[in-house]
């Protein structure tokens, strides 16, 4: 539903010069804080939108918000931001209540457990509680997909996510792939199963009157991509040597 | 001016104003919208049976936990304030001024995610029990107050006419003091109840199955899924529906208190 | 009654109280003997009501004795409770416990201290109701009843424990004067029949006609005694001389 | 048993009992984790300066906010509610009634999203404004009530006095009722005040910008980014050193007020 | 005084007074001429507060007229607060400005109705305190005084209106007998200077000596008027025999 013919226009901000994100964070990662940035906030979403920014002549002002608000369109309907940069899968559902962007990068879900647990495959989760985040389609794969004997615990965000599973309050957590890969860094917990679920990251803009936005964000992270600037921050996140 | 003339015309002014201030948001507001954003009925038809059978149950089920377990403890914690043992009553001022000086969220947070891990102890529910206990924690300090002032609000002339007549201390607290302090908790007892309502609208932060979640959470849920405010509005009037007999209960009692003495 | 074991009904010596720095009784002696009615008078603060609470340790002196039927109510090795039960004691304020009904009023101490059974509890309460003039408000709540009737069940639930003595604390002062006439009348009832009393009072024609002793007391102490009606028309002492000039 | 021998045994017994506990919480804990988890000094360390310039300072700027209209709101309300006029009555009755009888997290929640989308209209201060305004109409329905009392409990005699002393309504109101009110209800007001310190951390829910996080928030944040529950300590304290003396002072007042009288 | 424009200083014509269903003035009329003193007197609940309080229309009647100094005190033209500043009330319970001192107990309204200056108000406050013998307590907050002295300035602070009559509601019953004296000194002071009174009371001895006619009221009714040393000693009814007998 975009109009790249709109992009000459002044796309309309929230407040002049300056561009609202908002962002479910911690989201490791993609959006987590850091005191060294001027926005304080630091990951591969935010380092994106800071050189799309950058290019557009925009400040940026980044928001914590509840995913669940974000996915839903809610907060872009509130007014509560210009755009959405959280890790957010492009869905036909959420496509109904907000527009994506061309698509940023592309993601799998995975199940995380305790090293050495009797957990390895979504199968094993019977009688177990299985953590997810509300409104992610981690969730939703859950949902779809785990063993009758599952209790799913939906969490407000990936921060409680993972101290309940530290803390005993779920057996596992399936969530999106670099997320839960981040939590097995120091040899407690493992990814033990990955779904290839073929989704991508799309930016986010309310549905109507955010055409000129969107049009521009597009712009210029296709500009990105064609600079290599984009795949120097893919690889100071993703880099798999 | 005389008295009347003036006292007419001032009320004239005010009913005007009032007038004019309805007339104002009546045509201001756009009632359309209004009407598609928060009371659009497919959508409300939509949320029946669960927000009953799930939502609201849980908010009772969850209100009646950490009613029933913070007045067990407040009881002891009220006894403790009264003790003639100093330590005891230290320890109990102590917990309930810790406990009345925090937001029950963070000690929600704290019992589901930090209390376990440190000290290897996982309260029984998971997370949404530690939010439970955590909401029976903050809650007892609350009631133990309560019942400490209604004890304590029992006419000193009450214990005394009890010992004159050789009643010892034990039947003079059961048969004297505790029926009059009882009577005169049920109001403020009865507001801590409508406090504990709302407050299991913050036990979502424990994370929940979805048979768990209660009004609020199912709510702001639902709003997200459908993309329209009507479930926040059926959620407030199911509060509602509980909350306001208890307060006007309340308010009759506490005017039948009054008069009563 | 076959004569007693103690010298006096009530002994107190040398009684001193403090509320904090505020020392209230400064030295107390007097008895009262069995039979006898004695008022205290004396202005608001005087002590008087500290002095009735002392006897009964509803307030504990800081120091001297107080003998009760000869037993020291200081002594902590005394089971207070059994004394207590027989000291009737009456309040400016009536204190019946709102709870329970009139008949609960007077049946409550007897069940749980005398132990005795329901019924007799009961009959022992109606006896006294009657002696006071209030056998139909046996079921009534005290809320329901004027101030007069309610000093009066006072007087009847104290009176259903059997007491050796009675301690009256301003028993009429909290009353509307026509209520007043009914509970002096019990009180006079209960002296003629020879019970030992001690009645803090405003009254002064009640201490004229019913009294055997008048103890005036002021900041404290005992500032005369003797027979009231000598007292009340000859007062040896100025403060007494000044305070019965106000109040008569 | 004599009187003293049995309470210098009961009285042993309950010291025993305390010891033990203590004895037992003392052993069964892991003090060494429980250090670790709670009291990190290092992580301490790195939570300032920005738990007092941001956190802490947010919590007193949000709270001080929504007081300070809670309280314009609110005497208005309460004036309402004493009006001779009986719409104004029922106006401010319906509105505190309904606002009490809401958990703020729902009203805060509504603020944030659903009133912006069915209004279109957003409030000054983006989501952080929308939140405070919820908690500014929240507040004023308890404060309405609180003020409304402390009118009320002014004896009728005082007014009476004035009256037949020639002295017009609004003078008495001025000049007699209102200082008298204001003093009763300083303590109720301040335990208001306390309740919307705690009440501030409900904000979050409404979207904050690093810079706008209040104390629970940045705890809670901080938690996950550290690992460590030492910032909810450090959050925990700050609460209570705000909230206790000022409960302190509740009580004293209290106290010398009922003395007072 | 010249020859005042009006019969009555009070007129009172067949006043009703309900509250609710509960009629508690049932046609009351009488009236009070300038320079009497007339002393109320009956039974607890007989309607004695509320036939003053509709006077200066603290309540509102039922049915019926008040006039004062000719003015009817029911007529909604009436600039009521003019009146109520030239009749000065007394109540049982004093009801002093607690978070003022004495001083500015009495000169508030002097300012705030009579537009006084502050120093013309200071120096009649200070007057009538002298008069009620308390000058040394004009800077004291009434929390500081006694009951007695606490009535005393709610007298000054009356009278400090300059008002041609005066209402006293039980003046004394909310103090301690020692210091009735004082207070009953301060109002035969007023009488003898001719000020107009009318005084609800259960002071007999006050209404023999002060007042010019003595009404007995019962029900809501006035049962019986005259003169008090007549009436006292030769009730008519017998609804006042037997109240007198009980309250003498
Ligand atoms: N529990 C208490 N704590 C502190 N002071 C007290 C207490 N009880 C009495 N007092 C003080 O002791 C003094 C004597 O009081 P008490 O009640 O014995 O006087 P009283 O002669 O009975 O006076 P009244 O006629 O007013 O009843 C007073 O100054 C009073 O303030
Ligand atoms: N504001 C009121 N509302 C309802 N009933 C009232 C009110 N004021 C007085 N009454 C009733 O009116 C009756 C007469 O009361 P009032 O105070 O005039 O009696 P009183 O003769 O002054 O008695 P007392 O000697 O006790 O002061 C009583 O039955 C009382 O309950
Ligand atoms: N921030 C997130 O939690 C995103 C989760 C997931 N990618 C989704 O879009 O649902
Ligand atoms: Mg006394
Ligand atoms: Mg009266």
């Amino acid at each position: 539903s975009s109009e790249p013919e709109a992009a000459e226009g002044e796309p309309e901000l929230l407040s002049a010069g300056n561009l609202t994100v908002c962002t479910d964070a911690p989201y490791k990662p993609f959006e987590y804080p850091d005191k060294a940035s001027p926005t304080g906030y630091t990951g591969f979403d935010m380092e994106i939108i800071d050189a799309i920014a950058a290019e557009m002549d925009l400040e940026v002002t980044i928001k914590d918000a509840g995913f669940d608000g974000l996915q839903s369109g809610a907060s872009l309907a509130a007014g509560q931001c210009d755009l959405v940069a959280s890790a957010m899968t492009i869905t036909e559902e959420r496509e109904a209540n907000l527009d994506f962007s061309e698509p940023y990068y592309d993601s799998k879900q995975s199940l995380l457990a305790e090293a050495g647990s009797d957990i390895a495959s979504i199968d094993d989760l019977d009688g177990t509680k299985v953590g997810v985040q509300q409104g992610t389609t981690g969730a939703q794969y859950a949902k779809d997909n785990v063993p009758e004997g599952a209790e799913l615990v939906s969490f407000p965000s990936d921060a409680e996510l993972y101290a309940a599973l530290s803390s005993g309050g779920v057996q596992a957590v399936l969530q999106d792939l670099p997320v839960n890969l981040e939590h097995t860094d120091d040899g407690n917990y493992e990814i033990v199963e990955e779904y290839d679920t073929d989704e991508s990251y799309g930016f986010a803009v309310k549905e109507d009157g955010s055409e000129d936005l969107l049009a521009a964000i597009n712009d210029n992270l296709q500009a990105l991509r064609d600079s290599g600037d984009y795949d120097t921050i893919y690889e100071k996140y993703f880099s798999t040597e | 001016m005389k008295r009347t003339t003036k006292k007419r015309l001032t009320r004239g002014v005010m009913y005007l104003i009032f007038v004019a201030a309805i007339l104002a948001l009546v045509l201001a507001a756009d009632w359309a919208a209004i009407q598609k954003a928060f009371f659009n009925v497919d959508i409300a038809r939509d949320a029946f049976p669960d927000v009953i059978v799930i939502a609201a149950k849980n908010t009772i089920v969850y209100t009646a936990i950490a009613f029933a377990g913070g007045m067990v403890f407040g009881l002891v914690l009220a006894l403790m304030k009264l003790s003639p043992v100093a330590p005891y009553r230290w320890a109990a001022t102590i917990y309930i001024e810790f406990f009345r000086g925090l937001p029950a969220l963070l000690v929600i947070f704290t019992f589901a995610f930090a209390v376990p891990i440190a000290f290897q102890w996982r309260p029984p529910g998971g997370s949404a029990g530690a939010g439970l206990l955590a909401l029976i924690i903050v809650s007892a300090a609350y009631i133990a107050e309560t019942i400490r002032a209604g004890i304590q609000a029992v006419p000193k002339g009450q214990v005394e006419a009890a010992h004159s007549l050789g009643m010892p201390a034990g039947w003079t607290m059961v048969s004297v003091v505790l029926p009059q302090a009882f009577r005169i908790v049920i109001p403020p007892l009865t507001n801590e109840l409508v406090v504990l309502i709302k407050d299991t609208s913050l036990l979502f932060i424990a994370g929940m199955a979805i048979q768990q979640q209660e009004l609020t959470t199912f709510a702001r849920d639902s709003v997200s899924s459908v993309g329209n405010s009507t479930p926040l509005t059926i959620a407030a009037l199911m509060y509602l529906a509980v909350t306001l007999p208890l307060t006007r209960l309340v308010a009759y009692m506490e005017r039948r208190g009054a008069r009563g003495r | 009654m076959t004569s007693p074991a103690y010298d006096h009904a009530i002994d107190v010596q040398k009684l001193h109280k403090s509320f904090g720095d505020n020392e209230v009784l400064k030295g107390i002696d007097f008895h009262v003997d069995d039979g006898e009615v004695v008022c205290v008078i004396g202005p608001s603060g005087s002590g008087k009501s500290t002095l009735l609470r002392c006897i009964n340790q509803l307030e504990v002196p800081t120091k001297g004795r107080v003998l009760v039927e000869g037993v020291d109510m200081t002594d902590p090795e005394t089971d207070l409770n059994d004394v207590r039960s027989r000291i009737g004691m009456v309040f400016q304020s009536f204190n019946l416990f709102p709870h329970l009904t009139v008949t609960d009023n007077l049946t409550l101490a007897q069940r749980r201290v005398k132990k005795r059974s329901k019924a007799d509890a009961r009959r022992c309460a109606l006896e006294n109701l009657a002696k006071v003039g209030l056998e139909d408000k046996a079921d009534a709540y005290p809320a329901h009843l004027s101030g007069g009737q309610q000093q009066r069940v006072a007087i009847a639930r104290a009176l259903s424990m059997e007491p050796d003595l009675m301690l009256f604390d301003e028993p009429t002062s909290a009353l509307d004067p026509e209520l007043v006439g009914d509970v002096l009348a019990v009180m006079k009832t209960l002296a003629s029949d020879g019970m030992t009393m001690m009645v803090v009072t405003h009254e002064m024609g009640f201490a004229r006609e019913v009294g055997d002793k008048l103890v005036f007391m002021d900041e404290g102490v005992i500032m005369e005694e003797g027979d009231p009606v000598e007292v009340l028309s000859n007062p040896q002492h100025e403060r007494t001389q000044e305070f019965l000039s106000k109040v008569l």
